[in-house]
């Protein structure tokens, strides 16, 4: 093994176990268990990324999913988080962009010509310009990914978890929690972003490895807890749902590149833990200036020294820690730096001292130098007057701990800043919600443990688990207090630059901040929007608190250090992912397969998938009224509604009168909504005593359902209801010989006498049970037939078969339209939009004026002497005509309305239709309706008043 | 280059102004500058409880478009889209104006037939609108599936040339800028808590600072306006819920255009940093919280990947929503309260964004002189009553 | 936080199980006029709080839910 | 003979299937190749009787509450809601013989699938998000919700190993089948007989 220290406890990695990568052309050899960025760090790899605005070098700084610097295109997929991705053989990982040498570097040079919010001063004068200068601007980003297709193969899944507790978080706190609820009994998820579980104590050198490795056995004993590794929690919903996204769940299923588990937990606990954050000085973004947590992975995980003489910065006792273990594994500590005037503990001190490494007390770091990565810093006394280089090839640097508080934010909870603690602490979490470790500060891992199995109690007792039968101890909260931390000083001029970067995502810098203030944007928000900082990749994870902590220095009083809104995901999460839950399915009639084979020609309409034709709809139609066709109509919602009331019920939605309605008659019938607006029409057959079967347009089906169940509901109504729309195929069978057609499947009489125009009767056709009614939707004689669902088929092949002979064809929906504009039929929600009431529909007619319970029916009569605004109209032209739908009615400069439906009928050789339209003078016989269409080509029509076929309707009554 | 001088200038309120902005968001700044401007109105306030364009101003997808098709709106639309042409010139300050082009898909005959009639109603408005063929729409944006492979098979688009976008933030800080240096005094952190009202006029505000009177009170709350219609003791003819949106992260440049698809609620644009917006669709219910949910996102991401396969590899960094009241008319209410003095511009729904310059030019014009402006007389509060609702259908 | 309809069927259930049915009305009475109708059609109270509404469990059990709900928390309560 | 139709087309790659005919439905008992075993079975079983019965105090006489669901004889019997019962006959009569007209039978109108086996719960987790396995309540569970925007019935068996049945309308169920066959993609999923259902309903559920 190349570059790696000796086998060490700690280590994460199998050394035994190589794993091939690909990097840029050349193949690198990692080790199961390192991640992409820690083999690559292996490897020598300095430059990951370039960064967005000035293309300066990038590497990772944090090692644990928090910046975005190590993000690189894996296998295809862009923007991966390459520090928390497992190394699987033979990927193939890229830069976004050249990184060795970025022409577009040049930008670093020329930032003194990009202050803050430049673009909203220059490049607008004149107009011409800024479409040229916009163009430049979109291919200058760094770190750009392509969009290029996944291979076929790949996928992502989805899970959805109902565990009773959510742990988020797998460190000591987490685990704590977990093991403390799992023993209760209670169903537990927990998740852990990194690959292994542990946490900050993992890698805290071999006593902090020890107590994990004790937690994670024990937690191993339950079966009750489902453990999710890699796995990140980006969002917590409103509904309490918490999104997980797993990066290539199992290397078995290498085809699934993205899982996500959707958990909807009973009770929840935070156990986020906490990040440090970077120090603010002069070119602090260069590569080899890491985060503790990332010198201490690197070492203590993957057995990787950081690259030569490291200097440590910072404000706390920790930094010292992480010195003293960095210089036990034979790392060269060539200092540590301390802006705190007390300096490090003492312990920590003479230990260092005995090693003969110097600590710079009241000192910080204030500027760097270095290309390819750092190699020197400037470290200066916090009264700004002495300063010093210090050669070194890493800085370990950071300005104190900040929580990892995301997600609280997303459940509602502010965090407030506590002076004192130089700490953001959460304010009361909500009901279900714990938090626990060290998102709160703490530090003792005692403590740490403490304080998880507490915050599990109180779960449980959410959860409603008897905490005494459950012989779960009573556990005290942690009554540590969390640690102090320094607040960086910051020495105005020598710090605060052009190139002190604040948001590493999008380059902007102190300066940047300081002169957006200036220009009076003090506001947290309106600061961040016009410098973007908080707005990249990593939404704030590394920038928020020093952004808010400049923005206090400058405007103490505006802002008690508040944090910018936090908003999902806490991550980012892939679109692939995201999608798996939803599709959108079109519904199949029985006869779907059965008019495919005989040719028809289907189109997604609505939510059904339709028959537009069997190959010509105009000979489809003459076929209608010379011999017969057939048609099918399966997808009219269908409704039994039974019970006592059920006359009360159809009552109240039909504008006609229901009790009207005996014996085997048909029943057409209209539906209004409570503004008069017409939204339904259909036919209802009474099946028995208080026992109806009705039909509904297909579109408004899904809609019925809940309207009848809203009146049943208001008014505590006896009657049943029951959507028996896919129980019953529906097949419409018309034209002149559809009689002697139906007379060879049944012995039933279906003369003129027996069942006349609007009946009804049960009957067996080819053997098939059907409800049998004569309707007069086409224009001719026409019978619908309602029979078992899965006989459909049977019966539309028994039917042709019985009728081909005499000319029968099958029919779609563009004959129908043909045969029901003849007749004049208004279609709801074709002719008529979501304004036009009965009467505007032409359709008052429908209206049973003495009936007083109908819903519309008061509108109906409140507004019947108020002018109209929109009517439904008739047209008709002289042969074919180029209009289509959508045409305008004009008159002059004066717009009318529109051109609903529009079709040329070969039987009566015209263009027939309807348009819906304002008052006119025109809408008399002889009237003229002028078309305007198809950007500016005029036509005309002739009013006219349907139906246009069979106007004594002698034919339906066949 | 570098200059320090203050864009943005606050001012604490004084006790009486000739006229009251309610609400610091794009409508209301707009309002100012254009009174102050145009009307020679020398003491105005815009007082805002936040801090401006808190609102839907900054939370919107920055579209600006001319897409309606009642004829008697249409004049209203196409001013306002042509007005942005010249605001970053007029502002001195540059609201990246991008006439980008708009191409929205027709999933259906029905669709295509009013896409038709849309567009022929705005051709006879002035506006330049084409229809385009699937082949057509593949050379525009090579990465949309126009197969018949999709869900719901794209049959053919409008094109809107014109329509495009408009830096959101921008728009609210050149406004500001510029009202604030023709005098108008934009007061942050005022919330307005009550009206005074004597009669049947309106006398001025109470705010959480105290009552600052005014001659005339203007009402530009966004989606808060229920809460103004609470304290008036009336009703407003809105329902508020919250519009969700998403960004991706950063894309070398792919998509040139705004695509949108009116049917299935999606719309999508290439920003000029790169990442993607993605959004459409309202929330199935009231609500005030501009909170995002799984469920809006998760489906708004499967509709457009349908025909973005290209894109599923790209990835969401955050997510957001503004509340828009909106109305069943898909139109909004401006002028008359039935208060003497006090005028509303409320009920925006989703699209106040790309009528900002009309709504302030307009809004103004009718403060300032009492009468209805012909272009906004059928966004009356009356309509409700007389049954001259606008019939709008939004493509 | 938690969003969620409880139905008295189902249980406590994600929204978009739900079809939203708006606030809760008392429909104008026999004699009311066009106005009455008018704001009743048209206006809503829109409240920012707490306000009782209808919710219809689509994805379920198909029933008519009354719910008293915090449009700004969405916290729900008991009638 | 009148034939019905199934709702639900099988993938060519399931096998060849055997059908036997049981009251004109065409029902496939098992497929040509032996299947052996497999993570989760997937089996049609929409031939079978199905029903709504409404009519007051019908919950109670089945001694049933909402969300529970039950063995009565051959057939499970779940309760929605108040004054509802749901009817899933798996293994009487073909014939629907319901008692009076309060039943309205609705075996044409719903697809039923069988989903069981070792890793069912994995492919139940993957269609629906409502918690079918609560942790205070043991017994047979009916969960009406969506699955990819379909709307489903659900009854969790709770027998040995897990076992589901999941109905849904006629018009989606190629929806629902397939959306179960993008959901067993890593579970090893095999399109099974009837045969191997009841065989398995055998062995577990008594």
């Amino acid at each position: 093994m190349s570059g790696r220290l000796p086998d060490s406890p700690t280590q994460i990695f199998d050394p035994k176990k190589p794993v091939k990568i690909h990097f840029r052309g050349r193949s690198i050899t990692a080790f199961e268990g390192d991640t992409v960025a820690s083999a690559l760090l292996a490897a020598g790899v300095d430059t990951f990324s370039r960064s967005f605005k000035y293309h300066r070098r990038r590497a990772p700084a944090c090692l644990s999913g928090q910046c975005s610097r190590c993000t690189m295109n894996v296998d295809g997929r862009m923007h991966i988080k390459t520090c928390q991705t497992p190394v699987r053989e033979g990927m193939v990982v890229e830069p976004q962009g050249p990184i060795a040498f970025d022409p577009a570097g040049a930008a670093d040079a020329f930032s003194w010509a990009m202050p803050t919010g430049f673009y909203y001063k220059m490049f607008y004068k004149p107009q011409w310009f800024w479409k040229l200068v916009k163009e430049v601007i979109r291919a200058m980003p760094g770190n750009m990914a392509k969009v290029k297709a996944l291979p076929a193969k790949a996928h992502f899944d989805s899970i959805n978890l109902s565990p009773d507790l959510l742990v988020i978080g797998g460190g000591l706190a987490g685990m704590e929690a977990a093991i403390t609820a799992a023993d209760a009994g209670v169903r537990v998820v927990i998740v852990e972003a990194d690959p292994q579980l542990g946490g900050f104590e993992a890698f805290q050198a071999e006593a902090g490895f020890r107590r994990t490795q004790a937690s994670i056995s024990r937690l191993a004993a339950f079966p009750n807890i489902t453990l999710l590794t890699g796995t990140r929690v980006t969002a917590i919903y409103p509904d309490g749902l918490a999104v997980c996204m797993q990066e290539s769940p199992s290397q078995s299923a290498q085809d699934c590149v993205e899982r996500s588990y959707l958990v909807r937990a009973g009770a929840t606990v935070i156990a986020t833990g906490a990040g440090s954050m970077p120090m603010v000085f002069a070119h602090n973004d260069r590569p080899g200036i890491i985060l503790p947590e990332a010198a201490q992975r690197m070492v203590h995980l993957w057995g990787i020294k950081p690259k030569g003489r490291v200097l440590l910065a910072g404000g706390d006792d920790h930094i010292g820690e992480v010195a003293l273990a960095l210089y036990k594994q034979g790392v060269d500590v060539v200092g540590v730096v301390d802006f705190r005037e007390a300096g490090l503990r003492k312990d920590l001190q003479s230990a260092l001292a005995d090693h003969g490494i110097p600590v710079w007390s009241s000192y910080t770091l204030t500027d760097t130098r270095g290309r390819r990565r750092v190699t020197s810093a400037t470290v200066t006394s916090i009264d700004g007057l002495q300063s010093k280089r210090v050669r070194c090839d890493t800085i370990v640097a950071s300005s104190g701990r900040y929580p990892r508080h995301k997600l609280l934010g997303q459940i509602g909870t502010r965090m407030l800043y506590d002076a004192a603690l130089n700490f953001y602490l959460p304010e009361q979490l909500p009901a279900n919600y714990e938090a626990a470790g060290r998102l709160l500060g703490l530090e003792d891992p005692n403590a740490i443990m403490r304080q998880g199995a507490h915050a599990a109690i109180n779960a449980l007792k959410h959860l409603g688990v008897d905490t005494n039968t459950a012989k779960v101890a009573a556990v005290e909260p942690a009554d540590e207090a969390p640690m102090p931390v320094r607040l960086q000083p910051v020495i105005e001029d020598v710090q605060l630059k052009s190139k002190t970067f604040v948001c590493y995502c999008h380059d902007v810098s102190a300066k940047n901040i300081e002169q957006a203030i200036d220009e009076g944007f003090d506001k947290i928000e309106t600061c961040k929007r016009y410098t973007t900082a908080t707005q990249g990749a990593c939404q704030g994870g590394m920038c928020e608190a020093n952004f808010a902590h400049l923005l206090a220095r400058k405007r103490p009083a505006l802002s008690a250090r508040v944090l910018p809104t936090t908003r999902p995901p806490v991550t980012s999460m892939s679109l692939g992912a995201m999608a798996v839950g939803y599709h959108d399915h079109p519904q199949v009639s029985p006869l779907y397969h059965t008019q495919l084979a005989h040719g028809g020609n289907s189109l997604r309409m609505g939510s059904w998938i339709r028959m537009v034709d069997f190959g010509d709809h105009e000979a489809e139609s003459l076929a209608v009224h010379s011999t017969a066709g057939i048609c099918d109509v399966s997808m009219f919602g269908k409704f039994r509604v039974f019970g006592p009331d059920a006359e009360k019920l159809l009552n109240r939605i039909m504008t006609r009168n229901i009790e009207k309605l005996n014996g085997n008659s048909t029943f057409y019938y209209t539906a209004c909504n409570e503004e008069g607006v017409l939204v339904d029409d259909g036919m209802a057959l009474k099946m028995g005593e208080h026992d109806y079967f009705v039909t509904t347009t297909a579109a408004r089906a899904a809609v019925t359902e809940e309207w009848l169940a809203r009146w049943c509901r208001e008014e505590n109504w006896q009657v049943n209801v029951v959507n028996v729309t896919d129980t019953k195929a529906g097949i419409s069978l018309a034209g002149p010989m559809a009689r002697e057609i139906l007379s060879k499947l049944t012995e039933a009489d279906i003369s003129g006498e027996a069942l006349p125009f609007q009946k009804w009767m049960h009957m067996e056709v080819a053997g098939v049970k059907a409800i049998v009614s004569r309707v007069g939707f086409v224009g001719e004689l026409n019978y619908e037939l309602f029979c078992p669902a899965s006989q459909g088929p049977y019966l539309w092949d028994a039917i042709m078969a019985a009728g081909k002979p005499l000319g029968l064809v099958p029919f779609g929906i563009e004959c129908l339209n043909i045969c029901r504009l003849e007749k004049g039929h208004v279609l709801p929600g074709i002719d008529t939009d979501s304004f036009t009431n009965l009467f505007e529909a032409s359709m008052g007619w429908a209206l049973d004026r003495n009936k007083t319970e109908t819903v519309g029916k008061a509108m109906l009569d409140l507004t019947t002497h108020q002018a109209i605004k929109e009517r439904v109209i008739a047209f008709s032209i002289e042969g074919r005509s180029p209009v289509t739908e959508g045409a305008l009615v004009v008159d002059g400069t004066q717009q009318l309305g529109r051109v609903t439906s529009i079709i040329y009928s070969p039987l009566l050789k015209k263009t027939i239709g309807f348009a819906l339209v304002a008052p006119h003078d025109n809408w008399v016989e002889g009237g003229t309706v002028t078309f305007w269409y198809d950007s500016g080509r005029e036509a005309q029509a002739s009013f006219a008043k349907p139906p246009f076929y069979d106007p004594k309707g002698q034919r339906i009554r066949m | 280059m570098a200059t320090t001088k203050k864009v943005l200038q606050y001012k604490e309120p004084e006790k009486h102004y000739d006229v009251v902005i309610v609400g610091g968001g794009l409508h209301g700044l707009a309002t100012a500058y254009y009174l102050a401007k145009y009307h020679g109105v020398k003491r105005i306030a815009v007082l805002e409880r936040r801090y401006i364009g808190s609102g839907g101003s900054g939370r919107n997808t920055e579209m600006v478009r001319s897409n309606k098709r009642a004829h008697e709106t249409l004049p209203f639309y196409k001013d306002s889209l042509a007005m942005w042409d010249d605001l970053s010139a007029e502002l001195d300050w540059n609201l990246m104006v991008q006439k980008k082009g708009i191409i929205a898909l027709a999933h259906s005959d029905g669709e295509l037939a009013s896409m038709r009639m849309q567009s022929d109603s705005q051709r006879r408005a002035g506006i330049k609108i084409d229809m385009l063929d699937n082949q057509q729409i593949k050379k525009m944006v090579p990465s949309l599936d126009v197969s018949d492979q999709t869900a719901l098979p794209v049959l053919g688009a409008q094109f809107h040339p014109e329509g495009g976008t408009v830096h959101h933030d921008a728009a609210v800080w050149g406004f500001a800028k510029s009202a604030a240096r023709c005098g108008v005094d934009i007061c942050v952190g005022i919330e307005v808590v009550g009206f005074n009202v004597e009669g049947s006029k309106v006398t001025g505000v109470q705010t959480n600072i105290g009552d600052i009177n005014a001659n005339k009170v203007h009402v530009a709350v966004g989606g808060y306006s229920s809460e103004i219609a609470r304290m008036l003791g009336v009703k407003f003819p809105v329902v508020t819920m919250p519009m969700q949106v998403m960004t991706t992260n950063i894309m070398a440049p792919f998509l040139n255009y705004y695509v949108a698809s009116p049917r299935l609620h999606w719309y999508t644009q290439q920003t000029l940093k790169g990442d993607l917006i993605l959004g459409g669709q309202l929330d199935p219910f009231s609500s005030w919280n501009s909170y995002t949910t799984w469920e809006e996102c998760s489906e708004r991401v499967a509709t457009i990947l349908e025909y973005f396969p290209d894109l599923a590899h790209g990835r969401v960094v955050r997510s957001w929503s503004g509340l828009c009241d909106c109305t069943g008319d898909s139109a909004p209410v401006m002028g008359p309260s039935g208060i003497d003095g006090l005028s509303l511009d409320i009920a925006w729904g989703y699209y106040g964004f790309k009528a900002t310059p009309a709504c302030g030019k307009y809004s103004a014009e009718y403060i300032a002189t009492n009468k209805v402006p012909e272009n906004i007389k059928a966004f009356s509060l009356d309509r409700f009553f007389n049954r001259q609702r606008v019939r709008e259908v939004i493509l | 936080m938690a969003f969620l309809i409880d139905c008295p069927n189902c249980g406590r259930r994600n929204p978009y199980e739900f079809r939203f049915g708006g606030e809760c009305k008392e429909a104008p009475g026999p004699d009311a006029d066009l106005n009455t109708w008018c704001e009743y059609l048209y206006f809503n109270e829109n409240m920012s709080g707490f306000q009782q509404e209808w919710w219809y469990h689509n994805m379920g059990c198909g029933d008519w839910v009354k719910v008293r709900r915090n449009t700004v928390t969405h916290e729900i309560t008991e009638d | 003979m009148i034939t019905r139709a199934r709702a639900v087309q099988l993938p060519s790659w399931a096998g060849k299937p055997v059908e036997a005919e049981l009251g004109g439905w065409p029902v496939v008992t098992h497929f040509e190749a032996a299947t052996g075993a497999c993570g989760v079975g997937l089996t049609d079983l929409s031939h079978r009787p199905k029903a709504i019965a409404q009519a007051q105090g019908i919950d109670t006489h089945f001694a049933l509450t909402p969300g529970r669901a039950k063995w009565d004889g051959q057939s499970l019997i779940a309760c929605p809601k108040p004054a509802h019962a749901i009817i899933f006959d798996l293994n009487g009569a073909i014939e629907p013989q319901w008692p009076d007209s309060t039943y309205t039978d609705m075996t044409e109108g719903w697809v039923l699938l069988g989903i069981w086996g070792p890793e069912a719960l994995g492919m139940m987790q993957r269609l629906i998000t409502v918690d079918l396995e609560p942790r205070t309540f043991n017994e047979p569970l009916y969960v009406a919700t969506g699955s990819h925007g379909i709307r489903v019935q659900v009854i969790n068996l709770r027998t040995q190993s897990p076992g589901f049945i999941i109905a849904c309308a006629r018009s989606h169920g190629q929806n629902l089948f397939e959306a179960c066959l993008r959901a067993g993609t890593q579970l090893n999923l095999k399109i099974t007989g009837t045969d191997d259902f009841y065989g398995w309903l055998a062995n577990d559920c008594k």
